[in-house]
Protein backbone atom coordinates (compact mmCIF):
# COMPACT_ATOMS: atom_id res chain seq x y z
CA UNK A 1 0.00 0.00 0.00
CA UNK A 2 1.32 3.25 -0.99
CA UNK A 3 1.17 5.53 1.98
CA UNK A 4 0.50 9.48 0.38
CA UNK A 5 1.23 12.53 3.19
CA UNK A 6 -1.47 15.00 4.05
CA UNK A 7 0.30 18.37 3.88
CA UNK A 8 -1.52 21.93 4.41
CA UNK A 9 -0.19 25.25 4.43
CA UNK A 10 -3.07 27.98 5.95
CA UNK A 11 -4.10 30.80 8.22
CA UNK A 12 -6.87 28.47 10.80
CA UNK A 13 -5.83 27.07 13.23
CA UNK A 14 -5.85 23.36 13.20
CA UNK A 15 -7.77 20.27 15.47
CA UNK A 16 -4.74 17.67 16.78
CA UNK A 17 -7.65 15.24 18.28
CA UNK A 18 -8.96 15.54 14.61
CA UNK A 19 -5.71 14.54 12.82
CA UNK A 20 -4.51 12.09 14.91
CA UNK A 21 -8.03 10.31 13.88
CA UNK A 22 -8.12 11.11 10.61
CA UNK A 23 -4.78 8.92 10.68
CA UNK A 24 -5.41 6.25 12.91
CA UNK A 25 -9.35 5.48 12.72
CA UNK A 26 -10.57 2.64 12.61
CA UNK A 27 -7.15 1.23 11.19
CA UNK A 28 -5.24 -1.99 12.99
CA UNK A 29 -1.99 -1.91 11.34
CA UNK A 30 -0.78 1.19 13.48
CA UNK A 31 0.99 0.09 16.60
CA UNK A 32 1.72 4.09 17.30
CA UNK A 33 0.93 7.52 16.79
CA UNK A 34 3.38 10.13 17.41
CA UNK A 35 2.15 14.06 17.60
CA UNK A 36 3.98 17.43 17.97
CA UNK A 37 2.14 20.28 18.41
CA UNK A 38 4.51 23.83 17.79
CA UNK A 39 2.87 26.42 20.21
CA UNK A 40 3.39 30.04 20.09
CA UNK A 41 5.95 30.95 23.52
CA UNK A 42 4.48 33.81 25.19
CA UNK A 43 8.34 35.24 25.08
CA UNK A 44 11.33 35.14 22.60
CA UNK A 45 14.78 35.39 24.15
CA UNK A 46 13.25 36.45 27.64
CA UNK A 47 11.23 39.11 25.88
CA UNK A 48 7.50 39.43 25.77
CA UNK A 49 5.99 39.12 22.42
CA UNK A 50 2.67 40.54 21.54
CA UNK A 51 2.65 37.59 18.47
CA UNK A 52 3.93 35.68 15.78
CA UNK A 53 3.70 36.80 12.39
CA UNK A 54 4.78 33.79 9.93
CA UNK A 55 5.39 34.22 6.40
CA UNK A 56 5.83 31.83 3.62
CA UNK A 57 7.03 31.18 -0.18
CA UNK A 58 3.90 29.89 -1.55
CA UNK A 59 4.46 27.00 -3.94
CA UNK A 60 7.73 26.27 -2.90
CA UNK A 61 6.67 25.87 0.60
CA UNK A 62 4.75 22.88 -0.24
CA UNK A 63 6.84 21.79 -2.56
CA UNK A 64 9.63 21.72 0.27
CA UNK A 65 7.59 19.97 2.67
CA UNK A 66 6.04 16.79 0.31
CA UNK A 67 9.73 16.58 -0.91
CA UNK A 68 11.10 16.06 3.29
CA UNK A 69 7.60 14.08 3.73
CA UNK A 70 8.59 11.51 0.64
CA UNK A 71 11.96 11.39 2.19
CA UNK A 72 10.40 10.63 5.66
CA UNK A 73 7.99 7.81 4.02
CA UNK A 74 10.91 6.16 2.21
CA UNK A 75 13.19 5.97 5.08
CA UNK A 76 10.67 4.72 7.83
CA UNK A 77 7.67 2.20 7.78
CA UNK A 78 5.29 4.45 8.12
CA UNK A 79 1.17 4.30 7.72
CA UNK A 80 0.65 8.00 8.03
CA UNK A 81 1.87 11.24 7.82
CA UNK A 82 0.32 14.60 8.46
CA UNK A 83 1.56 18.24 8.36
CA UNK A 84 0.26 21.33 8.81
CA UNK A 85 2.12 24.27 9.06
CA UNK A 86 0.07 27.92 10.04
CA UNK A 87 0.86 31.71 8.48
CA UNK A 88 -0.28 34.55 9.33
CA UNK A 89 -0.60 36.20 12.58
CA UNK A 90 -0.90 33.55 15.41
CA UNK A 91 -0.44 34.77 19.52
CA UNK A 92 0.69 33.15 22.27
CA UNK A 93 -0.57 30.02 23.16
CA UNK A 94 -2.18 29.42 19.66
CA UNK A 95 -0.71 26.53 17.46
CA UNK A 96 1.69 27.39 14.72
CA UNK A 97 2.64 23.82 13.51
CA UNK A 98 1.63 20.06 13.63
CA UNK A 99 3.79 16.85 12.82
CA UNK A 100 1.51 12.98 12.97
CA UNK A 101 3.29 10.10 12.02
CA UNK A 102 1.81 6.50 12.28
CA UNK A 103 3.39 3.35 12.21
CA UNK A 104 3.10 -0.39 13.50
CA UNK A 105 6.11 0.28 15.87
CA UNK A 106 6.71 3.28 18.16
CA UNK A 107 10.82 4.09 17.13
CA UNK A 108 9.78 4.88 13.01
CA UNK A 109 6.80 7.51 14.67
CA UNK A 110 9.05 9.16 16.82
CA UNK A 111 12.29 9.38 14.56
CA UNK A 112 9.62 10.11 11.20
CA UNK A 113 8.21 12.71 13.18
CA UNK A 114 11.64 14.74 14.82
CA UNK A 115 13.27 14.43 10.64
CA UNK A 116 10.45 16.18 9.61
CA UNK A 117 10.38 18.74 12.34
CA UNK A 118 14.22 19.62 12.24
CA UNK A 119 13.97 20.11 8.51
CA UNK A 120 10.80 22.43 8.65
CA UNK A 121 12.92 24.66 11.26
CA UNK A 122 15.49 24.99 9.20
CA UNK A 123 14.69 23.94 5.34
CA UNK A 124 11.33 25.06 4.80
CA UNK A 125 10.71 28.46 3.35
CA UNK A 126 8.87 29.98 6.31
CA UNK A 127 9.51 32.98 8.14
CA UNK A 128 8.67 34.31 11.55
CA UNK A 129 8.55 37.94 12.54
CA UNK A 130 7.72 39.17 16.27
CA UNK A 131 5.91 41.78 17.26
CA UNK A 132 6.85 43.32 21.02
CA UNK A 133 7.08 46.58 22.81
CA UNK A 134 10.71 47.11 20.61
CA UNK A 135 8.38 47.00 17.56
CA UNK A 136 8.70 43.91 15.15
CA UNK A 137 11.62 42.38 14.52
CA UNK A 138 12.43 38.99 12.21
CA UNK A 139 13.59 36.16 14.50
CA UNK A 140 17.32 34.85 13.70
CA UNK A 141 17.47 31.25 12.84
CA UNK A 142 19.35 29.13 15.74
CA UNK A 143 22.84 27.43 15.29
CA UNK A 144 21.30 24.30 17.26
CA UNK A 145 18.69 23.72 14.67
CA UNK A 146 21.23 23.61 12.08
CA UNK A 147 22.77 20.69 13.83
CA UNK A 148 19.47 19.14 14.58
CA UNK A 149 18.76 19.27 11.07
CA UNK A 150 22.27 17.78 10.20
CA UNK A 151 22.23 14.39 12.31
CA UNK A 152 19.98 13.02 9.06
CA UNK A 153 22.11 13.81 6.49
CA UNK A 154 23.06 10.54 5.24
CA UNK A 155 26.99 9.56 4.77
CA UNK B 1 13.44 36.96 -15.49
CA UNK B 2 11.07 37.01 -12.08
CA UNK B 3 13.42 37.99 -8.29
CA UNK B 4 11.42 37.03 -5.54
CA UNK B 5 12.30 38.94 -2.05
CA UNK B 6 10.86 37.10 1.32
CA UNK B 7 11.28 38.23 5.08
CA UNK B 8 14.07 41.22 5.17
CA UNK B 9 14.98 40.73 2.39
CA UNK B 10 11.31 42.04 0.84
CA UNK B 11 11.05 44.54 3.73
CA UNK B 12 14.43 46.57 3.00
CA UNK B 13 14.45 46.01 -1.09
CA UNK B 14 10.80 47.49 -0.24
CA UNK B 15 8.90 45.03 -2.51
CA UNK B 16 7.87 41.58 -3.40
CA UNK B 17 8.73 40.50 -6.58
CA UNK B 18 10.08 41.98 -9.79
CA UNK B 19 10.95 41.12 -13.09
CA UNK B 20 14.87 41.76 -14.23
CA UNK B 21 17.28 41.31 -17.01
CA UNK B 22 20.65 41.30 -15.84
CA UNK B 23 23.76 41.19 -18.37
CA UNK B 24 24.95 37.99 -19.83
CA UNK B 25 27.67 38.39 -17.53
CA UNK B 26 25.74 37.40 -14.16
CA UNK B 27 26.49 33.77 -14.35
CA UNK B 28 25.42 32.93 -10.62
CA UNK B 29 22.98 33.44 -8.01
CA UNK B 30 26.31 35.41 -6.24
CA UNK B 31 26.86 37.13 -9.63
CA UNK B 32 23.11 38.20 -9.68
CA UNK B 33 23.22 39.22 -5.77
CA UNK B 34 26.05 41.47 -6.78
CA UNK B 35 24.20 42.96 -9.46
CA UNK B 36 21.21 43.55 -7.84
CA UNK B 37 23.19 44.80 -4.99
CA UNK B 38 24.35 47.71 -7.22
CA UNK B 39 20.92 48.79 -8.00
CA UNK B 40 20.67 51.26 -5.31
CA UNK B 41 20.61 51.88 -1.45
CA UNK B 42 17.77 49.48 -0.67
CA UNK B 43 19.29 46.75 -2.29
CA UNK B 44 22.62 47.46 -1.24
CA UNK B 45 20.97 46.84 2.54
CA UNK B 46 19.15 43.90 1.91
CA UNK B 47 22.25 42.38 0.52
CA UNK B 48 25.14 44.28 2.53
CA UNK B 49 25.88 40.19 4.25
CA UNK B 50 25.50 38.26 1.06
CA UNK B 51 26.73 34.83 2.68
CA UNK B 52 23.54 35.33 4.86
CA UNK B 53 21.38 35.49 1.85
CA UNK B 54 19.84 31.75 0.87
CA UNK B 55 18.70 31.75 -2.78
CA UNK B 56 16.44 29.49 -4.46
CA UNK B 57 15.91 28.98 -8.62
CA UNK B 58 12.41 27.61 -9.87
CA UNK B 59 11.51 26.64 -5.96
CA UNK B 60 14.92 24.54 -5.19
CA UNK B 61 17.23 25.89 -2.88
CA UNK B 62 20.77 26.32 -4.57
CA UNK B 63 24.31 27.59 -3.58
CA UNK B 64 25.62 30.90 -4.94
CA UNK B 65 27.62 29.42 -7.60
CA UNK B 66 24.72 27.96 -8.80
CA UNK B 67 23.88 29.09 -12.79
CA UNK B 68 21.27 31.11 -13.42
CA UNK B 69 20.83 29.95 -16.90
CA UNK B 70 17.16 29.18 -18.02
CA UNK B 71 16.19 30.29 -14.42
CA UNK B 72 12.28 31.15 -15.02
CA UNK B 73 11.86 32.38 -10.79
CA UNK B 74 14.94 33.00 -8.70
CA UNK B 75 13.99 33.60 -4.86
CA UNK B 76 15.99 35.19 -1.98
CA UNK B 77 15.62 35.21 1.60
CA UNK B 78 16.98 35.34 5.04
CA UNK B 79 17.76 31.90 7.06
CA UNK B 80 14.39 29.98 7.42
CA UNK B 81 12.81 29.72 10.82
CA UNK B 82 9.71 27.88 10.24
CA UNK B 83 8.48 25.06 12.37
CA UNK C 1 7.42 26.62 39.16
CA UNK C 2 7.23 21.94 40.64
CA UNK C 3 5.90 20.38 37.25
CA UNK C 4 3.87 17.16 38.98
CA UNK C 5 3.41 14.01 36.25
CA UNK C 6 -0.24 13.07 35.93
CA UNK C 7 -0.90 8.90 35.78
CA UNK C 8 -3.23 6.79 35.48
CA UNK C 9 -4.14 3.46 34.97
CA UNK C 10 -7.30 2.65 33.82
CA UNK C 11 -9.71 -0.03 32.65
CA UNK C 12 -11.33 3.33 30.26
CA UNK C 13 -10.33 4.30 27.16
CA UNK C 14 -8.33 7.87 27.47
CA UNK C 15 -8.94 10.70 24.87
CA UNK C 16 -5.64 12.03 23.42
CA UNK C 17 -7.13 15.36 22.44
CA UNK C 18 -8.60 16.64 26.09
CA UNK C 19 -4.88 14.99 27.66
CA UNK C 20 -2.91 17.24 25.57
CA UNK C 21 -5.57 20.26 25.79
CA UNK C 22 -5.48 19.64 30.34
CA UNK C 23 -1.55 20.19 29.51
CA UNK C 24 -1.23 23.24 27.17
CA UNK C 25 -4.42 24.91 27.30
CA UNK C 26 -4.02 28.48 28.45
CA UNK C 27 -0.35 28.28 28.59
CA UNK C 28 2.24 30.41 26.89
CA UNK C 29 5.65 29.14 28.16
CA UNK C 30 4.79 25.75 26.15
CA UNK C 31 6.40 25.51 23.00
CA UNK C 32 6.24 21.72 22.29
CA UNK C 33 4.15 19.31 22.87
CA UNK C 34 4.51 15.39 21.76
CA UNK C 35 2.26 12.88 22.05
CA UNK C 36 2.61 8.94 21.67
CA UNK C 37 -0.30 7.00 21.62
CA UNK C 38 0.12 2.97 21.66
CA UNK C 39 -2.24 1.40 19.68
CA UNK C 40 -3.70 -2.25 19.65
CA UNK C 41 -2.55 -4.03 16.24
CA UNK C 42 -5.06 -6.70 14.71
CA UNK C 43 -1.55 -8.97 14.44
CA UNK C 44 1.04 -9.91 16.29
CA UNK C 45 4.29 -11.30 14.42
CA UNK C 46 1.88 -12.15 11.30
CA UNK C 47 -0.66 -13.70 13.00
CA UNK C 48 -4.75 -12.60 13.04
CA UNK C 49 -5.66 -11.30 17.40
CA UNK C 50 -8.84 -11.02 18.57
CA UNK C 51 -7.43 -9.11 21.51
CA UNK C 52 -4.93 -8.18 24.19
CA UNK C 53 -5.40 -8.64 27.94
CA UNK C 54 -3.54 -6.06 30.01
CA UNK C 55 -2.16 -7.56 32.87
CA UNK C 56 -0.83 -5.27 35.83
CA UNK C 57 0.91 -4.76 39.37
CA UNK C 58 -1.01 -2.51 41.02
CA UNK C 59 0.76 -0.27 43.27
CA UNK C 60 3.92 -1.27 42.10
CA UNK C 61 3.04 -0.47 38.38
CA UNK C 62 1.89 2.90 39.48
CA UNK C 63 4.79 3.51 41.05
CA UNK C 64 7.23 2.48 38.24
CA UNK C 65 5.50 5.42 36.53
CA UNK C 66 5.96 7.67 39.18
CA UNK C 67 9.72 7.15 39.71
CA UNK C 68 10.45 7.25 35.76
CA UNK C 69 8.31 10.38 35.22
CA UNK C 70 10.25 11.81 37.82
CA UNK C 71 13.59 11.07 36.25
CA UNK C 72 12.30 12.51 33.22
CA UNK C 73 11.21 15.77 35.33
CA UNK C 74 14.70 15.82 36.63
CA UNK C 75 16.48 14.99 33.27
CA UNK C 76 14.84 17.71 30.81
CA UNK C 77 13.00 20.95 31.48
CA UNK C 78 9.64 19.96 30.83
CA UNK C 79 5.91 21.80 31.51
CA UNK C 80 4.13 19.25 32.00
CA UNK C 81 3.92 15.21 31.27
CA UNK C 82 0.99 12.69 31.69
CA UNK C 83 1.27 9.16 31.28
CA UNK C 84 -2.00 6.44 30.56
CA UNK C 85 -1.80 2.62 30.32
CA UNK C 86 -4.55 0.84 29.83
CA UNK C 87 -5.32 -2.43 31.60
CA UNK C 88 -7.67 -5.54 30.92
CA UNK C 89 -9.02 -6.59 27.28
CA UNK C 90 -7.89 -4.56 24.64
CA UNK C 91 -9.27 -4.75 20.75
CA UNK C 92 -7.03 -3.79 18.01
CA UNK C 93 -7.34 -0.53 17.17
CA UNK C 94 -8.11 0.52 21.02
CA UNK C 95 -5.87 2.54 22.86
CA UNK C 96 -3.55 0.86 25.04
CA UNK C 97 -0.84 3.74 26.29
CA UNK C 98 -0.62 7.59 26.29
CA UNK C 99 2.23 9.81 26.85
CA UNK C 100 2.24 13.95 26.59
CA UNK C 101 4.88 15.74 27.11
CA UNK C 102 5.18 19.72 26.93
CA UNK C 103 8.17 21.79 27.18
CA UNK C 104 9.31 25.34 25.70
CA UNK C 105 11.19 23.13 23.32
CA UNK C 106 10.85 20.45 21.13
CA UNK C 107 13.77 18.57 21.98
CA UNK C 108 13.15 18.06 25.38
CA UNK C 109 9.60 16.85 24.50
CA UNK C 110 10.37 14.55 21.71
CA UNK C 111 13.69 12.91 24.39
CA UNK C 112 11.19 12.48 27.16
CA UNK C 113 8.19 10.90 25.63
CA UNK C 114 10.83 8.89 23.96
CA UNK C 115 12.42 8.10 27.40
CA UNK C 116 8.97 7.59 29.08
CA UNK C 117 7.87 4.84 26.22
CA UNK C 118 10.87 2.62 26.37
CA UNK C 119 10.57 2.25 30.17
CA UNK C 120 7.12 1.63 30.14
CA UNK C 121 8.03 -0.87 27.66
CA UNK C 122 11.18 -2.56 29.81
CA UNK C 123 10.44 -2.04 33.29
CA UNK C 124 6.53 -0.97 34.29
CA UNK C 125 5.09 -4.23 35.74
CA UNK C 126 2.52 -4.71 32.87
CA UNK C 127 1.91 -7.86 31.30
CA UNK C 128 -0.15 -8.58 27.56
CA UNK C 129 -1.53 -11.53 27.06
CA UNK C 130 -3.30 -12.23 22.95
CA UNK C 131 -5.96 -13.68 22.04
CA UNK C 132 -5.75 -15.42 19.11
CA UNK C 133 -7.18 -18.71 16.74
CA UNK C 134 -4.30 -20.72 18.43
CA UNK C 135 -6.07 -19.53 21.73
CA UNK C 136 -4.81 -17.05 24.74
CA UNK C 137 -0.73 -16.51 24.91
CA UNK C 138 1.72 -14.16 27.09
CA UNK C 139 3.30 -12.06 24.04
CA UNK C 140 7.29 -12.60 24.87
CA UNK C 141 9.23 -9.43 25.96
CA UNK C 142 11.79 -8.18 22.88
CA UNK C 143 15.25 -8.04 22.49
CA UNK C 144 14.98 -4.67 20.84
CA UNK C 145 13.12 -3.01 23.82
CA UNK C 146 15.40 -3.68 26.35
CA UNK C 147 18.21 -2.10 24.15
CA UNK C 148 16.00 0.76 22.97
CA UNK C 149 16.05 1.66 27.28
CA UNK C 150 19.55 0.74 27.70
CA UNK C 151 20.45 4.22 25.76
CA UNK C 152 19.09 6.23 28.54
CA UNK C 153 21.59 4.86 31.44
CA UNK C 154 23.69 7.15 32.57
CA UNK C 155 27.35 6.26 32.06
CA UNK D 1 6.36 -13.13 54.21
CA UNK D 2 3.83 -12.42 51.76
CA UNK D 3 4.60 -13.71 47.55
CA UNK D 4 2.47 -12.57 44.98
CA UNK D 5 2.53 -14.00 40.94
CA UNK D 6 1.71 -12.23 37.82
CA UNK D 7 1.18 -13.27 34.25
CA UNK D 8 2.20 -16.86 33.25
CA UNK D 9 3.93 -17.12 36.85
CA UNK D 10 0.63 -16.64 38.36
CA UNK D 11 -1.01 -18.99 35.66
CA UNK D 12 0.94 -21.95 35.97
CA UNK D 13 1.07 -21.88 39.75
CA UNK D 14 -2.62 -21.47 39.64
CA UNK D 15 -2.52 -18.78 41.96
CA UNK D 16 -2.11 -14.75 42.67
CA UNK D 17 -0.70 -14.81 45.73
CA UNK D 18 0.22 -16.57 49.08
CA UNK D 19 1.64 -16.64 52.35
CA UNK D 20 5.18 -18.58 52.91
CA UNK D 21 6.95 -19.02 55.68
CA UNK D 22 10.50 -20.23 53.73
CA UNK D 23 13.15 -21.59 56.30
CA UNK D 24 16.28 -19.36 57.73
CA UNK D 25 18.73 -20.55 54.90
CA UNK D 26 16.53 -19.41 52.06
CA UNK D 27 18.23 -16.02 52.12
CA UNK D 28 18.27 -14.21 48.65
CA UNK D 29 15.23 -13.93 45.99
CA UNK D 30 17.35 -16.87 44.15
CA UNK D 31 17.24 -19.06 47.17
CA UNK D 32 13.26 -18.54 47.18
CA UNK D 33 12.78 -19.25 43.77
CA UNK D 34 14.88 -22.42 44.69
CA UNK D 35 12.23 -23.11 47.56
CA UNK D 36 9.23 -22.39 46.03
CA UNK D 37 10.24 -24.41 42.93
CA UNK D 38 10.36 -27.63 44.76
CA UNK D 39 6.60 -27.13 46.51
CA UNK D 40 5.43 -29.08 43.62
CA UNK D 41 4.51 -29.64 40.18
CA UNK D 42 2.95 -26.50 39.41
CA UNK D 43 5.71 -24.74 41.22
CA UNK D 44 8.44 -26.38 39.65
CA UNK D 45 6.80 -25.60 35.75
CA UNK D 46 6.23 -21.70 37.03
CA UNK D 47 10.24 -21.59 37.96
CA UNK D 48 11.39 -24.16 35.57
CA UNK D 49 13.12 -21.33 33.64
CA UNK D 50 15.09 -19.02 36.52
CA UNK D 51 17.09 -16.70 34.72
CA UNK D 52 13.52 -15.79 33.16
CA UNK D 53 11.92 -15.19 36.71
CA UNK D 54 11.95 -11.56 37.37
CA UNK D 55 11.51 -10.54 40.60
CA UNK D 56 10.00 -7.15 42.98
CA UNK D 57 10.51 -6.93 46.91
CA UNK D 58 8.15 -4.40 48.23
CA UNK D 59 7.08 -3.21 44.98
CA UNK D 60 10.94 -2.51 43.37
CA UNK D 61 13.10 -4.95 40.69
CA UNK D 62 15.92 -6.29 42.75
CA UNK D 63 18.08 -9.11 41.01
CA UNK D 64 18.13 -12.80 42.38
CA UNK D 65 21.20 -12.03 44.75
CA UNK D 66 18.65 -9.85 46.57
CA UNK D 67 17.91 -10.67 50.58
CA UNK D 68 14.87 -11.51 51.44
CA UNK D 69 15.45 -10.45 55.52
CA UNK D 70 12.69 -7.72 56.28
CA UNK D 71 10.73 -8.38 52.97
CA UNK D 72 6.49 -7.89 53.42
CA UNK D 73 5.89 -8.66 49.47
CA UNK D 74 8.03 -10.56 47.34
CA UNK D 75 6.81 -10.62 43.60
CA UNK D 76 7.66 -12.64 40.46
CA UNK D 77 6.47 -12.68 36.94
CA UNK D 78 8.01 -12.75 33.71
CA UNK D 79 9.71 -10.06 31.71
CA UNK D 80 7.54 -7.32 31.55
CA UNK D 81 5.61 -6.37 27.95
CA UNK D 82 3.62 -3.14 28.46
CA UNK D 83 3.86 0.14 26.92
Amino acid sequence: MTVAATIRIQDADFDVAREIADLSKGRIDIGAVVSFSGICRGSEQGEPIAALTLEHYPGMAEAEIQRHADEALSRWPLQGLTVIHRVGRIEPGENIVLVVTASAHRQAAFEAAEFLMDYLKTSAPFWKREESARGPSWIEARGHDDAAAARWTKS
Amino acid sequence: MKVKYFAWVRERIGKAEETVEPPAEVRTVGDLIGWLAARGETYAYAFEKPKVIRAAIDQTHVKPDAAILGAREIAFFPPMTGG
